[in-house]
């Protein structure tokens, strides 16, 4: 069987010190005509410089619109392992922790229904389970929820959730990142599950700002750990890093964004007024600084990539909230964006775009929030104001 | 056999807690501080205990096998512990700091190699590609590979000047977070949809279709008595958002297709704010199986960003320094037309002040 | 009586050679430096010999007495020869040193102070107002007379951290260069184009009408049988350009015409690339002869400026340094939804980091 | 006569130490009834807080399209003196030099013409004659070109190009601002009197990057000196600053934009490669730096303020050009411009926005200029790219 896999231009990539998916996937060729016969369309792909497949298709789980992409060969006759190639989103547990016996199950499971490709994970976080066939798909799911594993999202509604590994195993995590997560992502099944959004809607959730998980570029609503206090300062170990012959003052004090920080002998003096919290100092001197006691999170919404309007970064519309379970606050929140979206939305636009469309202090307005200073680089320099209060004639 | 009634739908994910090896359980939001022990060796010390974590490449795109390889190493040197990073690394999560030199070798012997920290380039965030999605105009598991082999001393040392993110995407809806990377390749159309009139009709609805266009280059029309679309050539910029809503309109060309290459973006707050990635070069036609003209593209970039930037300056960083008139200089990039944005913002990089270099 | 034969035209201004003093001429291009010897008192050095400006004030709207007093001061002081600047104050070109102290007691003497040098608040640069035109919603000469009146000490000492420039604009056409001053006083319209549908339709070209909106606000319509046009109320901010196109659509409406006030804005290079002024207080109702309102409004933000700001920073580096949100601190202002850019690239401005102060 | 001048509102505005236009203008009131009641209708805009001014009508002297503004009171019966209320625009000469003679001979003129109220100047830099009928237009032109002196731009035309004061009282000047607008005032003749344009068009030149004439905020073409090579440093000088007291590395070294200054004792370093002609430190040190030996112009296109698009400052179009006399490079560049405009632009459009419209790049095509780093602060950022180069099947 396998000696038939001519494949030589993936070959090629078997060559090299980073680890190949085409030996990999080699390995499994012989087992699974699947993984074969996608080598094979992917060695025509490389030769013909296209893809070759057709534009998904709907498939999915019984009342779920959401957690699986489908996916057809466009040759089935030249392959026909590939001819159903469907992807299943399964929803990962907070900050991709996993036991091996779970991963093992897991194998197991899609070794008994798919192809035994996958990713861990996708880019929204998801584990994703890579190529199966249309009635593979309930059998999989049940095997799934049997274990205690459910689909993620797709199509236009709540996407998964996803998380930096925070307090788990940061030392800067302003608030529980995991818990939130699980929190929202069992909160919000319905949304999850059940497309009826205008479009996709992502969240992701960092500790501090350092944002190990993308949230200011990849998350319609991006929650991330911010505090507000003062930098927690231990001048012993300031003293160590300067006597290591660590040079504080190039690397830390004259990078710090606002220059509130400067070195007197071995004391570092930060002028936490002026602090914007970018994380720099802290990142550098571990030992010796950390983040503040009042912590919380800043949340920025409508981060996206360019299609359609241009890509965005995510915006504040709160610069500090308590995160503390049972995250009520962010329920209700969530709820009144959504309520806003349903409303204002279009069909296929993301919440961004339609913040910038009806206008960042009209949406604060509608899920009723205080304009505030940290939400604008600068006011306007336009003079195009919609006054709205004005004198009547007596 | 499971009946309907027995069906569970909407649990969600398992909790995480079942997960976490219980030093880590322990410590818990207690963490005080941590060490990069080597490249790819973290120690994270908290109040009560402390967990060595072993950082391991991976392929992102994995069979059943590989990871049931890695699960065995957990088993054997980790208590059976691990997790995977928002960049598709393996973190080995080990009480037992006599573990981690046997575990590193025994994934060097495997072919996996160990890095990813600090000022280190680590895994590329990337897509489906040809393997997978039918909108790709390139490979993303493909470039991931030959990029990371041209590139690989970077992932086991923390010589750069900062963190260096590379991020693939193969088209442009960007499944990768290739809009805020140091360096990003994208996979570009650069010819027009081709239009099936015989079938649009039949499989789109023509007022979404027409929606669908960033830049309203697609007006309805009628074509031999069919209900159909066109599309106006001197405002179509091959975004691909139409294919997405009507898969009559593909826009895949192999004699087009191919990667663009962007620099300077990136997305923690340290020191600057989050900032997009700005195009390098426009277009290197698609080259595989091991794309030579991309591999070398970034390399040229990387050993430039290495030798002119300061310590911890990101690529954006580096080039807002020095200006990106130098950055074309000592890159030897062609600044062209393209260059120049002609977007919804596009006046807002015109350069409005005279504070120029020479 | 000139016949038309004789009739000249397109000769273009004079030559400004043969206004220039002997020593400017002959200095011409070879200045080596120039030094403030005092409030308004500048001394040029060239190659061949030393001039001295002495800068008087001037209401800008003045009479051809006024002139004329000036050419007589020239006369007796400069040798004839006198300039006026960028913002209409007047230069006297002295040859004589010794003539410095005289000079600036006769203009003292008849009221004119001496000033706007360095790091003063020089004359405000401004427009014609209720004086003569037709789209104000304030005056101009007024607003200058009492805020100049108000800021005084500021002309004739050099304390302020660096230049301070005023502007006052009547309305959104800005005449003055009110997008880019330290401190901007915008007259501003708040209510609806009143429209006088009985002569609109003769009066204006419907198109042209309606595309003057920035807003789209305007759409062709018929009223008692005539053409005219209708604004969508929720659609137009007031801007008056319908009324600059089209006489039958006047903003003046007493009761809601006012002021608006702006900051930060520079044009110089020097430091900092150039910037737009941006809104501080939305609206302050007018209130001549000598608007106490504006007045303090301004002589707060220029007290916390000079308390505040480090030497040599402008308005806009100091608030930029110390963030908006300790602006609206320290002046008390109050932010609003209005504050909150919402035109063509609002966007830009929203706050996409989490980088901030608390 | 004018003891019937009854306007107590305006009265108020003869307090306080600023020069009092009110004053000034009730010295001429006696004189003359324009003022007077012009005065009088002042009084009752301060009174109602409207102006009563009606839109102004196309007038103008012969052969001209533009240089006077029409200017007819709401209430000519109440206040005849204002009921024609023209403007002309007398054209500046280069940096506002005059010599007593020229002004008193300008006086005289108006005296005869006129209301004998003026701006010196107005904002665009001409001599502004304020009030006067429309009979008086064509005797005031015929005077004034006796004299030698034109009227200025209004309407769609060239208006009437200002400059800094540059190098005849200036150490800073990189090229002859004032011989320069003189020369394209005349050579532009045409385009000045004749409103042709698809709207305003306005140039401003400024000797050197501190731009004392607003060219890059409030000109449709601005003309911006600058040099390529090094600042020049006189050390010797230096040193006198730094012993006179004056704190040369707190006020000009941190003050550098790019950091590529140092003082090393007492003498300064300057990295020039990395300078960008900002100006600050030669401000302040002005006995001992100047403005480089390769000197010209960096030209920015487009300022302007917001009606109708949004205000604009000026981008670069040609980040440095030698500016020598006679001037043809800056010409042809303009007829290229103007050409351009003709074709691309729309009526009641500024440059500025057909820039925005067109693009950039495009304009830049179109004008026959190459593409340079330096016309951006980035390079773009999104995707949506036109490409114009493709291979055909062969
Ligand atoms: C699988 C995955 C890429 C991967 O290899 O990891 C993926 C794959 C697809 N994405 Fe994506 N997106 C994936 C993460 C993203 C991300 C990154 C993220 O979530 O952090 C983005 C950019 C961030 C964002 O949301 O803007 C992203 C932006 C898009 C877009 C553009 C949306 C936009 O508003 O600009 C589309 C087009 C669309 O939605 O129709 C799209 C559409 C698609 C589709 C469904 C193709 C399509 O046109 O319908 C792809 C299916 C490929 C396939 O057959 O497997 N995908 N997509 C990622 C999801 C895996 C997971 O669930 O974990
Ligand atoms: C494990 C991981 C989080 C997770 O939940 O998976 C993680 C973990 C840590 N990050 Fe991160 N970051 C992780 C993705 C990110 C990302 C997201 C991304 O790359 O897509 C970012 C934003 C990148 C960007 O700005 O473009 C990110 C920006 C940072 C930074 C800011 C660096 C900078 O100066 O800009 C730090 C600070 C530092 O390294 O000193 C940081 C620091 C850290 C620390 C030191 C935090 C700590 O005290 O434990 C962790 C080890 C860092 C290391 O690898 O050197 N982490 N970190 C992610 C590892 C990805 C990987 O496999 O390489
Ligand atoms: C006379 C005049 C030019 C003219 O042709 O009329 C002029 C003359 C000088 N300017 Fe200016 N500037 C003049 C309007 C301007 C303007 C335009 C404006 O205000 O509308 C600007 C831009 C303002 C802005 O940025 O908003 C301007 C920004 C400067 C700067 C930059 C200051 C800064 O740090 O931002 C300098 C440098 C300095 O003062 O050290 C400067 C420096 C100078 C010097 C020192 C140049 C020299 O070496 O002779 C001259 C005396 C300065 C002084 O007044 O302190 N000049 N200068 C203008 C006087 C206006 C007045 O009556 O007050
Ligand atoms: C007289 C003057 C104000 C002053 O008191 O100095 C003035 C007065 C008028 N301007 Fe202006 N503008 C004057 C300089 C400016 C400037 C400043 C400059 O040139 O540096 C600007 C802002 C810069 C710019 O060009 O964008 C300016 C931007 C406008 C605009 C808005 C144009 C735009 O594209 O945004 C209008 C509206 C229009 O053109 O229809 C306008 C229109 C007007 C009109 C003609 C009123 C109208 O709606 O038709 C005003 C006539 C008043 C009158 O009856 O006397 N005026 N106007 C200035 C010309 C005097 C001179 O020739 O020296
Ligand atoms: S985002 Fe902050 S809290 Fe989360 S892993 Fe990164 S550094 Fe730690
Ligand atoms: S966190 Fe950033 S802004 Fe705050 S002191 Fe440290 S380096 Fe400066
Ligand atoms: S980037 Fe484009 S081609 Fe690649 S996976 Fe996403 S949608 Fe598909
Ligand atoms: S490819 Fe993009 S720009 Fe071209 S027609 Fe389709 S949606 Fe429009
Ligand atoms: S700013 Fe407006 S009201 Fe004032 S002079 Fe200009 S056009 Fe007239
Ligand atoms: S005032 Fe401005 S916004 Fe309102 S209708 Fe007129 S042009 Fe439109
Ligand atoms: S712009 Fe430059 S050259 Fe002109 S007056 Fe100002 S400082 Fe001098
Ligand atoms: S001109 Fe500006 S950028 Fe250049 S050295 Fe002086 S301060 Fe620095």
């Amino acid at each position: 069987m396998s000696d038939d896999l001519k494949i030589p231009l993936l070959d090629e990539l078997e060559k090299g010190p980073w680890p190949s998916f085409v030996k990999d996937l080699k390995t499994l060729a012989p087992k699974k005509p699947m993984v074969r016969d996608l080598l094979r369309q992917l060695e025509k792909s490389y030769q013909d410089k296209r893809g070759y497949w057709k534009h998904g298709g709907l498939v999915g789980v019984l009342g779920y619109g959401g957690g699986v992409i489908g996916r057809y060969s466009a040759l089935p006759d030249e392959f026909p392992g590939v001819s159903h190639f469907h992807t299943i989103r399964v929803h990962q547990p907070s900050g991709w922790f996993y036991t091996s016996e779970a991963l093992n199950e897991l194998m197991d499971i899609w070794d008994a229904h798919g192809s035994g490709l996958l990713n861990m994970h996708g880019s929204t976080g998801d584990l994703v389970f890579l190529g199966t066939v249309t009635d593979e798909l309930e059998p999989t799911f049940r095997d799934l929820t049997a274990r205690d594993w459910d689909l993620g999202g797709s199509g236009s509604d709540l996407r998964t959730p996803s998380c930096c590994v925070g307090p788990a195993r940061c030392e800067n995590a302003c608030y529980d990142t995991l818990e939130l997560v699980d929190n929202l992502a069992h909160r919000f099944q319905d949304e999850l599950h059940r497309p009826m959004f205008n479009y996709k809607f992502k969240i992701k959730a960092a500790g501090c700002p350092n944002d190990c998980v993308a949230a200011i570029a990849r998350s319609d609503f991006g929650i991330i750990g911010i505090w507000k206090d003062n930098i927690q300062v231990d001048q012993a170990a300031v003293a160590e890093y300067v006597d290591s012959g660590f040079n504080v003052k190039e690397f830390v004090v004259d990078n710090c964004p606002t220059g509130c920080m400067s070195l007197e002998g071995k004391e570092l003096k930060i002028d936490d007024s002026n602090c914007v919290k970018c994380m720099h100092c802290i990142n550098l001197m571990s030992k010796a600084l950390s983040v503040g006691k009042e912590r919380g999170a800043a949340l920025v919404m409508g981060a996206k990539a360019p299609i359609v309007e241009g890509a965005l970064l995510g915006s504040v519309i709160i610069p500090f909230m308590e995160i503390e379970e049972p995250f009520e606050e962010m329920h209700d929140l969530l709820e009144r964006i959504f309520e806003f979206w349903d409303e204002y939305g279009k069909a296929r636009e993301r919440i961004g775009e339609c913040i910038e469309r009806i206008g960042l202090a009209s949406f604060l307005e509608q899920i009723e929030l205080e304009p505030l200073p940290q939400m604008v680089t600068q006011p306007r320099d336009n003079p195009y104001i919609f006054y709205e209060e004005y004198y009547e004639e007596e | 056999m499971a009946t309907q009634t027995e069906r569970r739908t909407d649990i969600g994910p398992p909790h995480y807690s079942q997960f976490l090896h219980p030093i880590i359980k322990e410590n818990y939001g207690k963490w005080k501080y941590h060490e990069t022990l080597k490249p790819g060796v973290l120690m994270h010390v908290g109040e009560t205990g402390t967990i060595y974590s072993v950082r391991a490449a991976s392929a992102r795109l994995i069979t059943i096998s590989f990871v049931r390889f890695m699960a065995g190493l957990a088993d054997k040197y980790a208590d059976g512990y691990l997790r995977f990073t928002s960049r598709n690394n393996i973190e080995f999560l080990l009480a037992n700091k006599d573990n981690i030199e046997p575990l590193i070798k025994e994934l060097a012997d495997n072919g996996i190699p160990v890095g990813g920290t600090n000022n280190a380039i680590s895994n590329v965030v990337h897509t489906q590609g040809w393997v997978h999605c039918h909108s790709s105009a390139t490979d993303a598991s493909g470039l991931v590979k030959v990029i990371m082999d041209d590139l690989f001393e970077y992932f086991g040392s923390m010589k750069l000047p900062n963190k260096l993110r590379i991020a693939v995407a193969c088209c442009l809806n960007m499944c990768g977070a290739v809009h805020c990377s140091d360096i990003a390749v994208l996979g570009v159309h650069r010819t027009l949809p081709r239009i099936d009139h015989s079938t649009l009709g039949n499989l789109c609805e023509i007022p979404t279709t027409v929606a669908s266009c960033p830049n309203n280059a697609i007006k309805p029309t009628t074509i031999e008595g069919k209900t159909t679309v066109k599309v106006d050539e001197d405002k179509c910029m091959y975004c691909g958002n139409c294919y997405t809503v009507c898969p009559a309109m593909p826009l895949a060309d192999p004699l087009n297709d191919g990667i663009s290459i962007w620099v300077g973006g990136k997305i923690s707050n340290a020191r600057t704010e989050p900032m997009f990635t700005k195009l390098a070069i426009p277009y290197i036609p698609n080259n595989p199986p091991r794309w030579p003209e991309v591999t070398s593209a970034i390399r040229n970039i990387v050993e430039i960003y290495v030798k002119n930037a300061k310590p911890y300056e990101r690529v954006g960083e580096w080039i807002n320094r020095i200006g990106w008139a130098k950055f074309f200089d000592l890159t030897g990039i062609e600044f062209t037309k393209y260059h120049i944005d002609d977007f919804r913002h596009a006046g807002t990089t015109y350069k409005r002040s005279v504070q120029n270099r020479y």
